[in-house]
């Protein structure tokens, strides 16, 4: 089959990464504020994702971090601050087109398109990379096709990949949370993206699934490369996966470092984990 | 029983993504199309041919259009009937300046002013959504109409302000006018509208067909996955407004042969939403049995209803039609909201388990 | 050109100051009616989400059977309540057989369903009333008929119909008390949790077959307002419906959820299309007021959205 | 329905006068898709009852099932029954049950967007004729369990964070004064410290005020710390069920629902990839 | 089978129901009360079927093609949008039309529509004897000259019609025209218009309206207190209930007629002898007889009497289409005739020919008194002299736009 099943069989130790630190940094964040009216979403925040890395942000509900995947994916654009993607001081932009500069994401409150199928979810994700113009469309004929059938055998790689062959026809509206979920991840693996922003993605499933999404989160990270900002509430989830941690609390940043020390952190066990975890 | 698809192996990618992939289904339209072809021009009657088939077929495809918009892009339109409207208007004025242009071509073309007229008319959906929506296609509806009244330079100048349609031949045989025979203007339609299905279909299930329901489900998610909401609204109000506007040349063109501005009143485009929506928003099938249900039910009523035996006044049987009418697209929301094509659906999926109850 | 266009007309205003008035007052009366329509369509839409398309219809059939009773002998006020009664009836009914079995369901399904209503209703009314239209018996409710004509300075005069200073003092108190329904009560709350999230408001004790049969039954009471005001000022026939169609860009103005949007909706509505018409209109040939109003909300919506008073539309990932 | 049950004195458990017994139901959804396929349970009164299975096993269609919302989602409960208090509810309206006192909080939030945080609070009292000022406590009550609603009261809930939607939809269905709580998945997309605080919340309700809870979770370490009584589910049936000490200990639910193998906490990293899905029911 | 097919196009129902019900009535009782009086027509009876249209164009066309197959003699469609298009199709199909007083001007043509009848009088003829009554009042039509006219109308094909007439006549005596344009959605809404009109100050006002914009217009009249004496309807504007809406203020109202209004007519007498009392009518008492009632009755007449004269050209007497054109186009009623129908004084003598589908006859004007119509003037002709050159200019350009047109190809009746 196809390459990343047959990581799967690849031993543990054979990927030697280079510490995190050294890597070269994909997306930096400067002084970010946000507001919305009167509430404060987001207070002068900087920190910076590596390149490769998994990089968690965590906080209590509320604390704004779902406000700041929304800025960096150009949903919201910050009143104060500076985002630098690749070295460069990104303007103002649409979300289609941080999309298209190669930034996916999942969503806390799934946001699957209801109507359309596992599979028709998935290739959506590839609708950046398809090119044939209308005119083959209507034909659906030659290029289109060809194209149509290319995609079509990459979001089959990604099924696989997901475990969720039994689904592919199904609507996505009927199923149930956990395998949303696991669509929605697939939707934004199918974009390539070089950065891939997670949103809670294990949030109402048991242990086995976590485990189960822990296992694609790796293998994208580990396989593809592709670096990861993931915001998750299980703690056990948070440390044993990322590489960094940043603890947002009312919009500030209390914390940044790796998971040993954000943990030790007495801010952060004040702020959000109640007791050491 | 006899709809199972065990034994069907779909082998390869082309195969699954073909657009009937189950093979009773491929019987099934092949008997749909025979009988569309055959066995109706072989045994209906003039009134069944013109009253009921070509209507129906007029409909189906405005339906289709309306379900582009609606259904696949989630983009309310209340404008139906202007578009249709341009469609005719444009047809019309084509004909009377190329009177010797190809008949099809002519109706091919006037869809692409309507394209054109709804691209523009589509522009505020890009910041107004939902119901919201329906205004600035309300506004397209009143201002359109009244264009079709106020500039007579789109009637030629005619003192009754109607448009009335020349003979026209096609290949040699009348095309219309009066003394188009109603075979040939059915058959005419039932290729165009046949033939625009098919391409439609492909549109639906490609890339553009698959931006335009990402929109729909969900608009902002979409743009986070780079869909333009741009390229995607407008590409679907051109589409949709294309085949409305062949819908409305067809209707004057073939069906009614002669039409004023009130035609593509407002009333029209409500006609065509309510057939979507009781086929079925997102649903080409839907469409067909939604125009079947909504134009030929009411004419079955109007004609069964007298020779029931009881002798009721004419409006009698009027009243009773709309009142079953009503009563009946209440009836079958309340059975499948999702429209016929829905219950359709539901009706194959429990051949499929049968004998048993669910699966 | 250029001078028809945007000098002219205010001379005409200042030229012709009584006229003007008179225009205005029309412009007013005409929102306000505009207004009571949308009125109905707010109730329900505020309440349950649903874009009632039967409103039109309900006015009509309102003022029928009002009408109707009075001509087989019923006394006007007694022909009132009962008509009252009658909105009662079919808001349960409407309740029981289109509102709850499609809980729950997309917006668009039930405006469907409302559609269907609308169809039945027609039906329905031209059966039992037939279709010839009525005369609205508005002496025998006690509403003032005639009018009174206030001399301006030099020979100018301006019309005051009666019956459109009761229609505005009636709109007015209906905005006011619906208002304060919504707002300020334990019901009005339900409402509005109702529009939002059927499932949710039923999961939290709302009763949606209560609280639909109370809306439907303040919109027939709207209806029949609205069926005697406008049937006073034409007649009393099945070709109203069409007017529901004016109430459009008003909701969609005002904000679908907005009462007193609905009266600031109108109001802009009524004005701007009258002023429109008599001043600009006859540049183009006229009978510009059959779209004017949408264009108004179009251009009103391109700002904001949600209309003027609607709630936001919440867009959040 | 045959089913394992590991704790001797389950029976005695729920023989004591249960608040909530549902027997042997079936559901479908609309009319082809068979979802529950005989599902029974019993919460005690005054009992903590966790639910506990894997997605789409048919937890919330459970809950759903005993509030009667499933009607708005053109499921239906075609055998069995349902007794709430010894009567049966199952043709009731939800209104009706809430009345009763037995609420439910929806997966998924579900809160009024265009609302403001009180105001769906308030929404919560709907069914409650004690009076302004007893409502009013209990909004205060609401509020000193979860302050950061009370910082949030004057937002649109509909542009509030995920964990403060949940607080608020939880909060709500304690306005009503419940005798009994479905809570369907309360934990989803808390912060730790505020799953520990919402379990507090309902232990304090239940060991203060008495108020019955059936909740479905999938944080079953939290869920069957707190939780009397355990049932689990899979593919719509009930394989498992038993005290939630029997539960914690027994191996199976240590090792697909705890992730305690014999060696402890395993780490997320390692994994391993091959399919570990054994099922009580092939 | 021993019966004469006649579908009549009606409406009972929708926006135009107001107008279209007496009509309805008047049209049934007249051919139920030969059948029930007579048995009939030279002793046939009459199969009279009505075909609820809604006044509405598509469900015209069902209607006609629903009516087709059982042979009608003669169709007879109640709006001019659906005249028009029926014009085509049944000059294709050979089945005459009767657009009484309705419909395409120019098909009073009779060499180029054979098949298309509209006596007695074209819109063309109707305006003209509005501006001919007018100019009566103001002492001749040479003092048209600078006088105001207002033109209010329902903005379809209906209302549209007889504007090339008006600019004409503008033209001619050197009156001003305005037009007010009422779109059929805001028929019951017409304050803007009304307004125009208290702005522009018309010296008079003509109005084209059918259905629920009758009596609104002639309420918003009222409210403008438009001097009413000076406001003039067509045929089809005078309705009595048109007129009452606008009660004692709408006193002095006037439109065109060409018929009797009221009971003292024996033919009249018959009908409620005949039809009314014996319980075969839908008339509501009340307003039986009223002036679109009767008019209903004059069309049936012209029908009846078009199946009569068939019958006596072909000596056959079940008469199928074409003897009915035939019938139609030597219809001439004479005074002797309409005494026996007992129409005396009902009605004006009618002669149409080969040429001429229309008669341009004679019409005269009613007052509306504030509780039914009282004759206004005498029965006087309209400007037939103008209106024949515009007539045979429009039939012509009908002939250009609508090519291949086809010839002419039946022979005169009679010849
Ligand atoms: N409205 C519906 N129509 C059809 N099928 C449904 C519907 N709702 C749920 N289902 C199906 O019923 C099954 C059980 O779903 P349910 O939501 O009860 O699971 P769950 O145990 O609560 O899962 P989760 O932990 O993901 O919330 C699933 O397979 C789901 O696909
Ligand atoms: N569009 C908006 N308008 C108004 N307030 C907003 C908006 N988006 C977010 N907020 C507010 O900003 C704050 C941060 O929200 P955000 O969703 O980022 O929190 P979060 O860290 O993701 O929390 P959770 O873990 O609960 O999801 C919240 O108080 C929220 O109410
Ligand atoms: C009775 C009628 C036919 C008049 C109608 N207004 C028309 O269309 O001409
Ligand atoms: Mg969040
Ligand atoms: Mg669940």
């Amino acid at each position: 089959m196809s390459a990343v099943t047959a990581v799967r069989h690849l031993p543990e130790t054979a990927v030697e990464e280079p510490e995190a630190a050294e890597r070269e940094v994909l997306l930096r964040v400067d002084n970010v504020s946000l507001s919305f009216g009167g509430v404060k979403a987001i207070t002068d925040i900087s920190f910076d994702i590596r390149k490769g890395e998994i990089r968690a942000i965590i906080g209590p509900n509320g604390a704004g971090k779902t406000s700041m995947l929304n800025v960096i994916n150009g949903f919201y654009h910050p009143q104060e601050g500076t985002i630098t993607w690749r070295g460069q001081v990104r303007r103002k932009m649409r979300p289609y087109e941080a999309a298209s500069q190669g930034i996916a994401r999942t969503f806390q409150n799934v946001a699957l398109f209801k109507g359309m199928t596992t599979l028709d979810n998935i290739m959506s994700g590839r609708t950046l990379k398809m090119h044939r113009n209308f005119f083959w469309q209507v034909l659906h004929y030659g290029p289109a096709r060809n194209e149509e059938i290319e995609h079509r055998k990459k979001v089959e790689d990604i099924i696989d990949f997901l475990e969720i062959q039994a689904i592919r026809k199904t609507p996505v509206g009927k199923l149930p949370y956990g395998l949303q979920k696991r669509v929605e991840l697939g939707r934004a693996l199918a974009m390539e993206p070089d950065l891939l922003l997670l949103d809670e993605p294990m949030a109402g499933m048991n242990l086995e699934e976590k485990e189960d999404m822990s296992r694609f989160i790796l293998d994208v990270n580990q396989e593809f490369g592709t670096t990861i900002a993931l915001i998750e509430h299980d703690m056990g989830v948070v440390m044993d996966l990322s590489d960094r941690v940043v603890v947002l609390d009312y919009g500030r940043k209390i914390a940044d470092g790796v998971p040993a020390e954000v943990q030790a952190n007495q801010d952060v066990i004040d702020a959000y984990l109640g007791v050491a975890h | 029983m006899f709809y199972r698809e065990a034994g069907q192996f779909k082998t390869s990618y082309e195969a699954d993504q073909a657009l009937f992939p189950i093979r009773q289904d491929r019987i099934g339209l092949g008997i749909i199309l025979a009988i569309a072809f055959v066995v109706i021009p072989l045994t209906a009657n003039a009134f069944f041919l013109t009253s009921i088939m070509i209507p129906f077929l007029v409909f189906a495809l405005a339906t289709i259009g309306l379900n582009i918009l609606t259904g696949y892009a989630g983009q309310l339109s209340l404008g139906t009937g202007a578009f249709m409207g341009v469609g005719a208007y444009s047809a019309y004025k084509l004909t009377s300046i190329f009177p010797e242009a190809n008949l099809i071509l002519v109706i091919l073309l006037s869809g692409v002013f309507s394209a054109g007229i709804g691209v523009v008319f589509g522009l505020p959906s890009l910041r107004i959504k939902g119901l919201y929506l329906a205004v600035t296609t309300l506004a397209a509806q009143f201002f359109l109409e009244w264009c079709f009244i106020r500039i007579p330079w789109l009637y030629n100048y005619n003192a009754s302000g109607a448009i009335e349609v020349q003979q026209r031949e096609l290949f040699g045989v009348i095309a219309t006018g009066a003394a188009a025979t109603p075979l040939t203007r059915y058959f005419i339609v039932l290729s165009i509208v046949i033939a625009l299905t098919w391409l439609v279909s492909n549109v639906i299930r490609g890339r553009i067909g698959r931006q335009w329901m990402m929109i729909r489900d969900m608009d902002i998610a979409a743009e986070l996955i780079g869909v333009r909401p741009l390229t995607a609204k407008l590409s679907a109000f051109a589409v949709s407004s294309y085949l409305c506007g062949v819908a409305g040349a067809m209707m004057v063109f073939f069906w009614l042969g002669a039409a004023e501005p009130s035609a593509f009143a407002i009333s029209l485009s409500f006609q065509v939403l309510f057939m979507a929506i009781l086929g079925g928003l997102g649903s080409l099938t839907g469409c067909y049995m939604g125009a079947a249900f909504i134009w030929i039910l009411p004419v079955l009523l109007r004609v069964l209803l007298p020779s029931l035996g009881l002798s009721v006044a004419a409006e009698t049987v009027q009243h009773l039609t709309f009142m079953i009418v009503g009563a009946l697209i209440i009836f079958f929301l309340i059975t499948e909201p999702h429209g016929l094509a829905r219950l359709w659906r539901i009706g194959k999926e429990k051949l499929r388990v049968w004998p048993f109850p669910y699966g | 050109m250029v001078y028809d266009i945007i000098i002219d007309p205010f001379v005409q205003m200042v030229e012709q100051p009584d006229f003007l008035l008179q225009v205005l007052w029309e412009g007013f009366v005409s929102g306000i009616l505009y207004a009571l329509i949308a009125l109905g369509f707010v109730l329900i839409f505020k309440a349950s989400g649903v874009f009632n398309f039967a409103q039109g219809i309900m006015v009509v059939f309102a003022g029928l059977t009002l009408v109707g009773l009075h001509e087989n002998g019923v006394p006007a006020f007694l022909a009132l309540l009962l008509t009252i009664g009658v909105m009662g009836v079919l808001a349960y009914g409407v309740e029981r057989v289109v509102m709850r079995p499609l809980v729950n369901q997309p917006d668009i399904i039930l405006l469907m369903a409302t559609i269907g209503l609308t169809y039945f209703l027609i039906g329905f009314g031209e059966l039992v009333f037939g279709g010839e239209p009525k005369r609205m018996i508005a002496d025998e409710l006690w509403l003032p008929t005639g009018s009174t004509a206030i001399e301006m300075g030099d020979g100018g005069l301006v019309i005051l119909q009666h019956i459109d200073i009761a229609a505005a003092v009636i709109a007015m108190v209906m905005v006011a008390g619906l208002g304060v329904f919504f707002n300020k009560t334990r019901i009005g709350r339900a409402l509005r949790a109702v529009a939002d999230d059927h499932q949710a408001a039923l999961s939290v004790g709302i009763s949606l077959n209560q609280i639909w049969a109370i809306v439907w039954f303040a919109a027939g009471i709207v209806a029949l307002a609205t069926g005697i005001m406008w049937g006073a000022r034409s007649d009393v026939s099945f070709a109203l419906e069409i007017i529901a169609f004016k109430a459009l860009p008003v909701l969609i103005l005002g904000g679908f959820t907005s009462i007193p949007g609905a009266i600031i909706g109108g109001l802009i509505i009524g004005f701007g299309e009258k002023l429109g018409e008599i001043y600009w209109g006859p540049m183009v040939g006229g009978g510009i007021e059959s779209w004017l109003a949408y264009i108004i909300a179009l251009i009103f919506l391109l700002f904001r959205p949600q209309g003027l008073f609607g709630e936001r539309i919440i867009e959040r990932v | 329905m045959e089913h394992q049950a590991i704790s001797s004195d389950a029976t005695t458990a729920a023989a004591d006068a249960p608040i909530l017994k549902v027997n042997n139901i079936e559901v479908i959804y609309d009319h082809v898709i068979l979802v529950l396929k005989g599902v029974s349970l019993t919460v005690p009164k005054g009992g903590i009852v966790a639910l506990l299975g894997a997605n789409g096993a048919g937890k919330t269609t459970t809950l759903k099932a005993i509030s009667n919302l499933l009607g708005a989602e053109r499921g239906d409960v075609t055998k069995g029954n349902i007794t709430f208090e010894g009567e049966q509810v199952q043709d009731l309206s939800p209104n009706d049950l809430v009345r009763r006192g037995c609420i439910q909080v929806m997966e998924g939030r579900h809160c009024f967007g265009h609302l403001t945080i009180e105001e769906n609070l308030l929404t919560g009292a709907y069914t409650r004729r004690d009076g302004a000022s007893a409502i009013k406590a209990d909004l205060e009550m609401v509020y000193t369990y979860f302050p950061r609603l009370r910082e949030r009261r004057q937002s649109q809930a509909g542009y509030t964070s995920g964990g403060e939607q949940q607080m608020c939809a939880i909060g709500r269905a304690l306005m009503s004064r419940p005798k009994m709580i479905l809570l369907d998945e309360p934990s989803m997309g808390l912060a730790p410290q505020l799953v520990e605080e919402i379990f507090e919340i309902v232990k304090q309700l239940n060991e203060r005020e008495g108020v019955s809870f059936l909740l479905a979770e999938q944080n079953t370490n939290v869920a069957l710390k707190y939780a009397t009584y355990g049932y689990i589910v899979e593919s719509g049936r009930i394989v498992l069920d038993g005290d939630a000490k029997a539960l914690r200990d027994n191996e199976d639910v240590k090792e697909f629902y705890l992730g305690v193998g014999g060696e402890g906490r395993k780490s997320f990293r390692n994994v391993k990839h091959y399919k570990r899905r054994k099922r009580w029911l092939a | 089978e021993d019966s004469i097919y006649v579908p009549l196009f009606s409406y009972r129902t929708g926006p135009f129901a107001g107008s279209g019900i007496p009509i309805a009535n008047g049209m049934s009782d007249y051919l139920t009360m030969l059948n029930e009086r007579d048995g009939g027509i030279g002793g046939v009876k009459i199969v009279v079927e009505e075909c609820e249209t809604g006044y509405n164009t598509q469900k015209g066309v069902e209607c006609y093609e629903l009516v087709k197959p059982k042979n009608p003699v003669v169709l007879n469609p109640y709006s001019t949008g659906i005249t028009l298009q029926v014009i085509p199709k049944a000059s294709a199909d050979r089945i005459p039309v009767l657009s009484m007083a309705y419909g395409l001007s120019a098909a009073a043509e009779g060499k180029t529509f054979p098949w298309i009848f509209n006596p007695p009088a074209t819109y063309w003829d109707g305006a003209s004897a509005i501006v001919k009554d007018i100019a009566n009042r103001e002492g001749g039509l040479e003092n048209l000259k600078g006088k105001k006219i207002g033109y209010i109308f329902l903005d379809a094909g209906y209302g549209r019609e007889p504007i090339p007439l008006m600019e004409q006549l503008s033209k001619d005596y050197g009156f001003t025209l305005t037009q007010y344009p009422v779109p059929a959605t805001e028929m019951q809404n017409q304050s803007s218009q009304w307004l125009n009109v208290r702005r522009d100050r018309p010296d008079y006002m003509i109005m084209w309206g059918w259905g629920a914009m009758n009596p609104t217009a002639v309420k918003e009249a009222t409210k403008i207190r438009y001097p009413m004496d000076r406001f003039y309807g067509v045929w089809w504007s005078g309705g009595n209930d048109d007129a009452a809406a606008g009660g004692m203020d709408a006193k002095g109202y006037r439109t065109l007629n060409f018929h009797g209004v009221g009971t003292d007519f024996p033919v009249i007498s018959d009908i409620k002898k005949y039809v009314v009392d014996a319980g075969k009518s839908q008339v509501d008492p009340a307003k039986f007889a009223d002036n679109l009632y009767n008019r209903g009755v004059y069309n049936s007449m012209l029908i009846a009497e078009a199946i009569r004269r068939a019958q006596q050209l072909t000596g056959k007497k079940v008469v199928n289409a074409e003897d009915v054109r035939a019938g139609f186009e030597a219809l001439d009623i004479d005074a002797a005739r309409i005494a026996e129908m007992g129409m005396t004084d009902f009605m004006a003598p009618l002669k149409l020919s080969c040429e001429d589908h229309n008669g341009h006859n004679d019409v005269y004007v009613v007052e509306w008194d504030g509780t039914t119509w009282q004759r206004a003037t005498d029965w006087f002709s309209p400007m037939v002299d103008v209106v024949q050159p515009l007539l045979v200019a429009a039939a012509e350009e009908y002939v250009k736009t609508n090519a291949p047109w086809p010839e002419r190809d039946v022979p005169c009746a009679g010849e």
